[in-house]
């Protein structure tokens, strides 16, 4: 092997010296902890697919309503159940109509493509199951004795159209006639507020009781431990009344019986994690400098049992949001005409037959944000577990 | 010469972490002969589990074999399947690694993890197995073995666990036993019990050694031949009595001379300086080169392995990965300051 | 011949026709017991366990004379085995819930308050023979009797075990078309034709189950599936589809209103405009129509339709007390405004109060739009589970509560009576003398005409002081396969299969 | 003799365990002076960890007492304590697991002084930048945190911590087990530089005897839960009394491959610390074990010397109380 | 050392000892809550008057004060007799429970089964193949399943299965498809979590060291992972199922109302809405023991899942 000669100068000491005892080694980047997790949690894709889904779902509650033509609560019957997409009717070249075929009335197509009234027929035969309508000089006979319903123009069958999008309410109408991408909208208000309450309580008290219950451990531990039994079994229902007839319903109600009662499973889960860390090194480190019990717990355990209490939160969020609309079913809830998604859904499950859109967009909802939160929990956990990324 | 059992050849491994790729193995060269103890030592860091476990491709998470070639019975290791290695580890090659507290399955019985691996590579009944498993255990010098067998890895102590995960190694007398730091962790008299086992082993079976530890004390007594790792190349390489008695990197020597003497009691021992490179992006030159008391602006450059073939200052077999054993070198650049 | 399955939505408390006052045990005990008299489809009185009866000149003593029948087990039913059932109701001990219905005989009332000692005038001369005095006239009495409480029941094997008879198939006898053959509690009652009823012939099913399915949605699944031959009701929101696709639905005349109470105690409802106002401005055609959307009928009285007395409908040509089908915004706005809230302004912060119901909230969040545009006030709704309403409700501590009534026999005295000073069910506590005498008036008259008359004068004077508010009279919404021929199911709430036949 | 730093009097640590009492430790008295490295070594389980975690009160002892500058410790509660706490401190064998990954070093080197309420932020700000200088690590190490450092960066951090509080004795559990050999010699020399300056004093607990003997002033052996011989390190180095003490020291390694020793090596086995042999705790595996072993619990006794060993057959030097006895009977 | 062996008797008294304690404060909780709730047994469609109301009272011993009312209780709970019913009389409680528990038993079984049988074996293949498709497939099945509540996936299923498809029927269990969407409906969330939950529990032990030794040993990859790395991440997946277990076995009232089963769940609800009493309480009572028999039996399990934990060195 021929190799070329080595300049001699090559062979001088190489100085300055860069070597220094006890000199911190080469590190490319300084970044702190959190810096370190934002930055794998900015990779994540589906977390932050998930951050900017619920960022945007917090303007869309906030700034939503207000910017909608209409209120959460106004009304309008004739034009209630409507669809967010129809298939008009062609009855003359400017009149088009739409057939809701669940209460077989009629409505009048706007210009732009929404239905904007009720048109109401002219002779209603119930013996023939038939109904008849007079536009532009056209009968329009709408015969339900045979299904599907079939409409007649000028005794001609008629045919739907393409696909249009009810452009007055793009979501379509509930039973009163109320905007449903309005109700969406501020349904998300108490639902999130609702989510918070949960995400508040656990962080509060179920991180702290398992906190204190895991690290004191021993008898308190045990005693503490039977004590969320006995929560978790009495039954929920008869304390929800209580405070029912204590407070009045409302939101407040709502929070506050989240609030005291749904923090045993976080409980439950902090205190094992409690359990196993507290034997850390670092513990007794910390012990050793006379940290007192609340130092050593918020300082030093708590944040290191961040990835599992994290996961059990995203976890907690979409029940709280049920329970929220099961209050609301017996009445301590939100008082109407306010709505939640948790109420928008229970009231959609009756009409979906006649009405599936009703469900499908609040529990889309429903489904999408807890997706979100789901993602985001998981890019939190990985990003605070360093040995879990790659 | 005769063949060696195992022969490794440029072998990179990196870790792909999000922090960066780290370069963990550089190119390392590595023969051994049948009934050798090979010693890797270097800095913690340096490269020497990775080395260990790259053989057997056991990395861990993100870990990648780039390049190299590990060439045992004629095969190259490196480029087996996953399915045809599990004909090798175990029952070719046994490992043991780093830390025995975390390395035995907590909820299985050492007795299992034994019976284990020999009902994977051995055709025999259940029974024999555990026979075998208490053979093991004796061998290993663990007392009443019988009824130890069925005990839990928590009701060990840590030497005890340490010469399971050794029995394990050895079930099925594999012509290699890669150990990681076999004795870190624990007392003396159990590490000296431990490395006189690996010997008498080595002395009845034949078996090939690797043996991984910081602990020069534990190299001087125990391996025949000695790997100094440094920023994952090889530094140097020598019988283990030339390396002691001749050190030629600098690296080495400086580990030497961090080793307490006995007679300097109480005066201030003498570390190597500086801290280990950041393998992310580790010095193009000599990796030592920025802790080197001797550097040259040579070092800036990879330097190559040398050889002692025509090379003054070096000894029949040993090899160093620095310009100063350039046979081309100026000649005062080996007067080293003591 | 043949298999039918019914479902039921709700399980009822208790099978005994003495102690119920349910109308959920209504179906069970209607098809396995009979009274002395029952109604036919059109809603006449015919003879049941009677034979025969006769009522003296005064109108206050009755005599029935008892026809041959069995009970299940093949017992005779005797005029003894009445006069057991009607004494066990007015001992405190038994636990009816209705004991007050008896009231009417000469010293039930005071029998019952004496922890069960004292005379009643009802006796038994001999088998056949069952008769019973009255302190008043009554009218309806006879309408009355079709009701359960006063159905017979068997001294043996009630005393056995008085809890329990209900719940076993063995000792659930009794003297109607059906009889018991399981209870599962929670899920289903299952029938067999009772061979010892005295029409036996006339019953054409075998087995009659009924089912039990508390989710209205999963029983129409049921039905439309073809799984089940009949169900209870239909989810409100489906009232219009079924109504125009489907053959199997029915509609069934309920005798019953809804309208809520307003409590004239309590500002600003202590106005008898501000009442009339409120009243007024809703739009009971648009509620009807769009909220409820199905057959019933906008109300604007207490009484509903279909009750006839002297060959007239009680509703026929009666006052409309200013209501209307329609909302009348400017006549309300106007008397609000008299009221001293023109405009709705500094009109009280008012709280119309519910029980849970998703259909009930749906109707009162229309009512408080209505009430919003047409009138420019804020009323709120709170809605509490019903057990914790039903007993706010009773200490009368609310502004506007919401509530309906339907009748226990087809007379208007039914819910008349509702609001005599004494009614437990006069839930606003409201007390007029007018209306009290008017219908003291109608109970003691032997004329129909006369009574009528007195009737829709108590109705003028509680509608005149607006003390509720009527919204609508309810029909019930059931569906009944079209291969299922001579079912009919009364106002009361029973379904009848005694005449039921299958198609092939 | 001037007051000692500390003084453990026949301490003990018991711990109730579901397989039994375990005597972890059973009786130890020693002292330490002001500015005094004191060496313990022994057997993987013989309780050094234990005796330093019982002697930072990490654990309530159940026998015994701790005499911190004249003022008994052991049963003090933790309020009590604090004041205490200040003179003391510990650096742990795992730096890894000793320094809570969330916080940054900075933080973590503050925590003690702010704990005691020490200073101001912003004084703590500079103490905590001198600190770091001190143990070579530079005042903007403050900002990182311990996961972007080397193993012996992190021992450092942790030495930092410790003397934050300017304690006067440190604790330290296996501080260098888990590092090379360069690094380990920059720790001790640093520790030894500290107690240069600063007049500390060291429990130095390691399974390094080389080590020790080079940092050392006094060592102790301890085996299962006993003390079995305190010397001053040149002494116990050069002429081990107890057999265990002789058997650690055969079986350190020699770096040096010509004095290599090629014999399988017997040291017996260590028994259960829950079924403790009967007598001498150490005859089980003794060479030198007698019938005398087995009937008596020898105890630690002081040799004028200042060399203490607890045996009934020491090797080398005086001889023990007992043969005395025995030859006087 | 076996399993057996290790049973730490001591302990299970304390602990069983303690669960009484717990049963007796869930006893007294839940009845002065229930008093303290606004109605009665009594209060149905109309309203009685008072008298009526007093004799019923007197009936059913609500005319006594409270604490003698619930030292009848207690006594009666103490022979396991539950009582009688107060909305349905004829029914004893202690039937209700047994029937009820006969029909909810069979769905949550076969809930309990799917849970394990799927969510289990899903969690692993989704941490078998991390980051590829089975694995994002499986993750994000489960998150939907996690949520979208189950009243919403019953009355679907309901419509699609019953209704439009009708492959199965809408309720009744009479036949094997009467099943499949009830145990669906309430296994749903919990497979999900379960799935979710092994995913991550069993990606964590697969980072052991001890499973670099198992692969080392030359087991097959499925070796390694079954045996050396599903047991080891059971601990939290039994964690959660103790409670599940409870909960899927005691009903879900809003399955039982949909699907129409006549189950402990739905008495549950019921007895609340009607204030049934002595319902309330037999259910309750039911309830906590069950679940802190599951909690009792999951402390257990850990002991042959984990030989190192041991629950006698309690300091
Ligand atoms: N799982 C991993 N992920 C990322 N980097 C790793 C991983 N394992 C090892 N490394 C890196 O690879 C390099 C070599 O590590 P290796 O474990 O081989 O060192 P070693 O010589 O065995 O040290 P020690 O004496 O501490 O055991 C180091 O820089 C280390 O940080
Ligand atoms: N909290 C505890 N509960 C029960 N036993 C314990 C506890 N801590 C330690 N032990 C036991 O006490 C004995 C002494 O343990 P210790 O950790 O003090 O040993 P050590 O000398 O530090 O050993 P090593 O050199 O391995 O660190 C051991 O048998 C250990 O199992
Ligand atoms: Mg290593
Ligand atoms: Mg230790």
């Amino acid at each position: 092997m021929t190799r070329p000669p080595i300049a001699p100068e090559m062979w001088l000491p190489l100085d300055p010296q860069t070597g220094q005892l006890g000199d911190p080694i080469v590190s490319t980047a300084t970044r702190g902890f959190w810096a370190g997790v934002r930055g794998r949690l900015f990779r994540h894709r589906p977390a932050m697919a998930g951050l900017v889904f619920i960022v945007l779902l917090i303007f869309a509650a906030i700034f939503g309503p207000m910017m909608s033509p209409y209120s959460y609560f106004e009304q309008n019957l004739e034009l209630s159940n409507l669809p967010p997409t129809y298939r008009p009717y062609t009855v003359t070249d400017n009149t088009l109509v739409h057939v809701n075929t669940s209460n077989l009335n009629l409505y009048e197509v706007s210009e732009k493509g929404g239905l904007t009234a009720l048109l109401r027929p002219d002779d209603r035969d119930m013996i023939n199951r038939q109904s008849t309508w007079v536009i532009d000089d056209r009968e329009v006979v709408l015969d339900y004795s045979q299904r599907p319903a079939v409409l007649t123009i000028d005794g001609k069958v008629a045919q739907a159209g393409g696909l249009a999008m009810n452009n007055r309410n793009p979501f379509g109408t509930d039973q009163l006639g109320r905007d449903v991408l309005v109700r969406q909208m501020y349904g998300a208000r108490i639902s999130l507020l609702v989510a918070a309450a949960a995400v508040l309580a656990n962080f509060v008290i179920g991180v702290i009781y398992g906190g204190v219950a895991g690290l004191i451990g021993g008898r308190v531990d045990a005693v503490m431990m039977r004590f969320v039994e006995i929560v978790a079994t009495i039954p929920l229902t008869l304390y929800v009344i209580l405070m029912m007839v204590v407070l009045q319903s409302g939101l407040l109600s709502v929070v506050l019986a989240i609030g005291t009662v749904y923090w045993v499973d976080m409980a439950r889960v902090v205190r094992g994690q409690i359990l196993t860390l507290k034997s850390q090194d670092y513990v007794a480190a910390a012990r050793t400098m006379g940290a007192s019990t609340s130092r050593i717990l918020f300082q030093h355990l708590l944040p290191n049992a961040f990835g599992p209490i994290l996961v059990t939160l995203t976890m907690l969020i979409p029940s709280a949001i049920f329970i929220e609309s099961f209050m609301s079913f017996i009445g301590l809830g939100v008082t109407p005409p306010q709505a939640s998604w948790g109420t928008l859904t229970s009231e959609a499950v009756e009409t979906l037959r006649a009405y599936p859109h009703q469900l499908f967009f609040p529990a889309v909802a429903i489904s999408l944000t807890m997706l979100a939160f789901n993602f985001l929990g998981d890019g939190l956990r990985d990003a605070l577990d360093p040995r879990l990324s790659s | 010469m005769t063949a060696p059992v195992l022969s490794l050849r440029d072998l990179r491994t990196e870790y792909r972490t999000d922090r960066g790729t780290v370069q963990a193995v550089r190119g390392i060269d590595l023969t051994l002969q049948r009934g050798e103890i090979l010693g890797l030592v270097g800095e913690s860091g340096s490269g020497k589990s990775v080395t260990c476990m790259s053989i057997l491709k056991l990395l861990k998470r993100g870990g990648h074999i780039t390049s190299g070639v590990a060439e045992f019975d004629g095969r190259d290791l490196l480029q087996l399947s996953e399915r045809q290695l599990t004909a090798v580890r175990g029952e070719k090659i046994g490992v043991v690694f780093q830390d025995p507290m975390s390395a035995l399955n907590p909820t299985m019985t050492v007795g299992r993890q034994i019976v284990e691996v020999l009902l994977q590579h051995r055709k025999i009944s259940r029974k024999a197995a555990r026979d075998r498993a208490v053979e093991l255990f004796e061998l290993v010098r663990i007392p009443s073995a019988r009824t130890r067998i069925d005990s839990y890895p928590h009701e060990f102590s840590g030497g005890m666990r340490q010469r399971v995960m050794i029995a394990i190694a050895l079930a099925c007398d594999p012509d290699i036993l890669i150990a990681d730091e076999p004795t870190t962790a624990l007392d003396v008299t159990i590490q000296r019990q431990i490395l006189a086992l690996l010997k008498e082993l080595r002395d009845r079976l034949g078996m090939a050694i690797i043996l991984v530890t910081h602990d020069l004390g534990v190299i001087a007594e125990t391996a025949d031949r000695v790997m100094v790792l440094y920023g994952g190349q090889v530094m140097e390489e020598a019988l283990v009595a030339d390396l002691f008695a001749a050190p030629c990197h600098p690296y080495t020597r400086g580990l030497l001379a961090a080793i307490p003497d006995p007679r300097q009691a109480g005066r201030p021992l003498s570390p190597v300086r500086g801290s280990p490179p950041d393998m992310r992006t580790p010095p193009p030159g000599c990796p030592f080169a920025p802790r080197c008391p001797q550097a040259m602006r040579i070092c800036e450059t990879p330097p190559p392995m040398f050889d002692a073939t025509g090379n003054p200052a070096l000894q029949a077999g040993q090899r160093a990965r620095c310009w100063r054993a350039d046979a081309t070198a100026p000649a005062q650049i080996f007067e080293t300051p003591s | 011949a043949g298999d039918l399955t019914y479902v039921v939505n709700n399980e009822s408390a208790t099978y005994d026709p003495g102690l119920t006052s349910e109308t959920f045990a209504a179906p069970i005990i209607g098809n396995t017991f009979e009274g002395l008299v029952r109604f036919t489809e059109g809603g006449e009185i015919e003879g049941a366990m009677a034979e025969s009866w006769e009522v003296s000149e005064d109108g206050l003593t009755y005599t029935f004379t008892l026809r041959d029948a069995n009970w299940s087990d093949g017992q005779p039913v005797t005029a003894q085995d009445f006069v057991y059932a009607w004494m066990r109701v007015l001992d405190p001990a038994a636990g009816a819930k209705n004991p007050a219905m008896f009231y009417l005989i000469d010293g039930a009332e005071a029998h019952y308050a004496a922890d069960g000692e004292g005379d009643v005038a009802i006796s038994a001369p001999d088998d056949k023979t069952l008769t019973f005095t009255l302190t008043n006239r009554i009218p309806y009495m006879m309408q009355l009797l079709t009701y359960t409480n006063w159905f017979p029941v068997r001294q043996d094997v009630v005393e056995v075990d008085p809890e329990g008879w209900t719940r076993n198939p063995e000792t659930f006898i009794g003297n109607g078309p059906f009889k018991v053959t399981e209870f599962n509690f929670g899920e289903s009652v299952v029938f067999a034709k009772n061979d010892a009823y005295f029409q036996a012939d006339d019953v054409s099913l075998d087995t009659l189950t009924f089912r039990l399915i508390p989710d209205q949605a999963t029983a129409l699944t049921a039905m439309e599936s073809g799984q089940v031959d009949g169900i209870e009701a239909v989810p409100a929101p489906e009232i219009p589809r079924l109504m125009a696709e489907s053959d199997a639905f029915m509609i069934v005349p309920a005798l019953g209103t809804t309208y809520a109470f307003f409590n004239p105690a309590q500002a600003p409802l202590d106005d008898v405009r501000v009442r009339q106002a409120l009243s007024m401005a809703i739009d009971r055609q648009d509620i009807v129509d769009f909220v409820l959307q199905s057959a019933d009928q906008p109300a604007i009285g207490l009484v509903p339709y279909g009750l006839t007395l002297n060959g007239e409908d009680f509703r026929d040509g009666i006052d409309t007390y200013g209501l209307d089908a329609d909302a009348q915004p400017e006549a309300a706005a106007a008397l609000l405004a008299e009221a001293g809230y023109p405009n709705g302004e500094g009109f009280p912060e008012t709280v119309f109060v519910t029980y849970t119901s998703p259909p009930i909230e749906k109707l009162l969040e229309a009512i408080q739009q209505m009430w919003k545009e047409n009138l420019n006030i804020d009323v709120q709704i709170r809605a509490t589970e019903w057990q914790v309403y039903y007993p706010e409700v009773q200490q009368v501590e609310y502004q506007i509560a919401q509530m309906g009534w339907g009748a226990d026999y087809p007379h208007p005295m039914t819910f008349l009576d509702v609001f005599l000073p004494d009614s437990p069910n006069n839930l606003a506590a409201w007390k007029s003398d007018d209306f009290a005498s008017a219908v003291s008036a109608a109970k003691s008259t032997a004329d129909e005409a006369e009574g009528l008359a007195a009737m829709r004068e108590a109705e003028g004077v509680l509608m005149n002081d607006h003390v509720i508010l009527p919204m609508y009279h309810r029909y019930n919404y059931m569906m009944m396969s079209p291969d299922v021929d001579g079912f009919w199911r009364s106002s009361l709430n029973v379904p009848y299969f005694r005449d039921v036949t299958l198609a092939e | 003799m001037t007051q000692p730093l500390l003084a453990l009097e026949n301490l003990e640590m018991h711990f109730q365990t579901r397989q039994g009492l375990l005597k972890a430790v059973d009786g130890v008295s020693l002292t330490i002076q002001h500015g005094e490295t004191l060496g313990l070594v022994g057997e993987s389980g013989c309780g050094k960890s234990t005796l330093a975690r019982a002697l930072m009160r990490l654990y309530r002892p159940t026998g015994g007492r701790i005499v911190l500058d004249g003022v008994d410790i052991t049963t003090l509660n933790e309020k009590a304590l604090k004041p205490h706490r200040k003179k003391v401190q510990m650096i742990f064998q795992d730096p890894v697991a000793a320094l809570n990954g969330r916080m940054t070093v900075g933080e973590l080197v503050a925590e003690p002084l702010e704990i005691m309420g020490i200073g101001t932020a912003e004084t703590r700000r500079a103490r905590v930048a001198e600190l770091l200088d001190n143990v070579g690590l530079g005042a903007d190490a403050a900002d990182r945190f311990p996961h972007s450092f080397s193993g012996g960066q992190r021992q450092r951090v942790g030495i930092a911590r410790a003397i934050a509080l300017e304690p006067e004795l440190v604790v330290c559990d296996e501080p260098i087990s888990a590092l090379d050999v360069s690094i380990q010699a920059q720790i001790v020399n640093m520790l030894s530089e500290l107690k240069r300056d600063t007049g500390l004093a060291y429990l130095f607990i390691t399974h390094d005897l080389s080590m020790l003997r080079h940092i050392a002033d006094r060592i102790g052996v301890m085996y299962l839960g006993k003390l079995v011989e305190i010397a001053p390190s040149e002494a116990l180095h050069t002429a081990p009394r107890h057999p265990y003490t002789e058997l650690l020291w055969s079986a350190i390694p020699v770096p040096d491959p010509a004095a290599r020793r090629d014999d399988p090596f017997e040291t017996g086995e260590v028994p259960s610390p829950l079924d403790l042999p009967s007598g001498c705790r150490f005859r089980t595996r003794c060479p030198y074990a007698t019938a005398l072993c087995a009937q008596s619990e020898p105890d630690l006794i002081t040799q004028d010397d200042g060399h203490a060993v607890a045996c009934h057959h020491p090797l080398h030097g005086s001889m023990s109380n007992t043969q005395q006895e025995q030859e006087n009977a | 050392m076996s399993s057996a062996s290790r049973l730490p008797i001591g302990w299970l008294v304390q602990r069983v000892a303690m669960m009484l304690v717990t049963l007796l404060a869930v006893i007294t909780l839940t009845f002065a809550l229930m008093h303290a709730v606004p109605g009665g047994p009594f209060v149905s469609e109309k309203m009685l008057a008072p008298e009526i109301e007093a004799a019923l009272n007197a009936k059913f011993g609500l005319d006594q004060p409270i604490w003698r009312q619930y030292l009848n209780y207690l006594g009666g709970v103490l022979t396991l007799d539950l009582g009688p019913s107060f909305k349905y009389p004829g029914v004893s409680v202690n039937s209700m429970i047994a029937d009820g528990l006969a029909v909810t038993a069979q769905t949550g079984l076969l809930a309990i089964i799917c849970v394990v049988a799927f969510g289990v074996p899903a969690g692993i293949v989704a941490a078998l193949n991390r980051g590829r498709w089975p694995d994002t497939a499986a993750m994000f099945i489960a998150s939907l399943g996690i949520a979208v509540p189950s009243y919403v996936i019953a009355t679907v299923a309901l419509y699609i299965f019953a209704l439009r498809l009708g492959w199965t029927p809408a309720f009744g269990l009479d036949d094997w498809r009467g099943y499949i969407l009830p145990v669906f409906a309430l296994s749903g969330f919990w497979m999900s979590f379960v799935a979710r939950l092994t995913r991550s529990s069993l990606l964590e032990t697969m980072g052991q060291d001890y499973i670099m030794t198992a692969r080392a040993k030359g087991l097959p990859a499925h070796t390694v992972m079954l045996r050396h790395g599903l047991r080891n991440s059971l601990i939290p997946v039994v964690t959660v199922l103790g409670p599940v277990v409870a909960n899927l076995l005691t009903g879900s009232f809003v399955i039982e109302q949909i699907f129409a089963l006549p189950g402990i769940g739905r008495h549950f609800v019921q007895s609340i809405t009607n204030r049934d009493y002595t319902a309330i309480m037999g259910i309750t009572i039911f309830y906590a023991a069950f679940l802190m028999l599951m909690i009792l039996i999951v402390d257990l399990l850990y002991l042959w899942l984990d030989p190192r934990i041991s629950y006698g060195d309690r300091k």
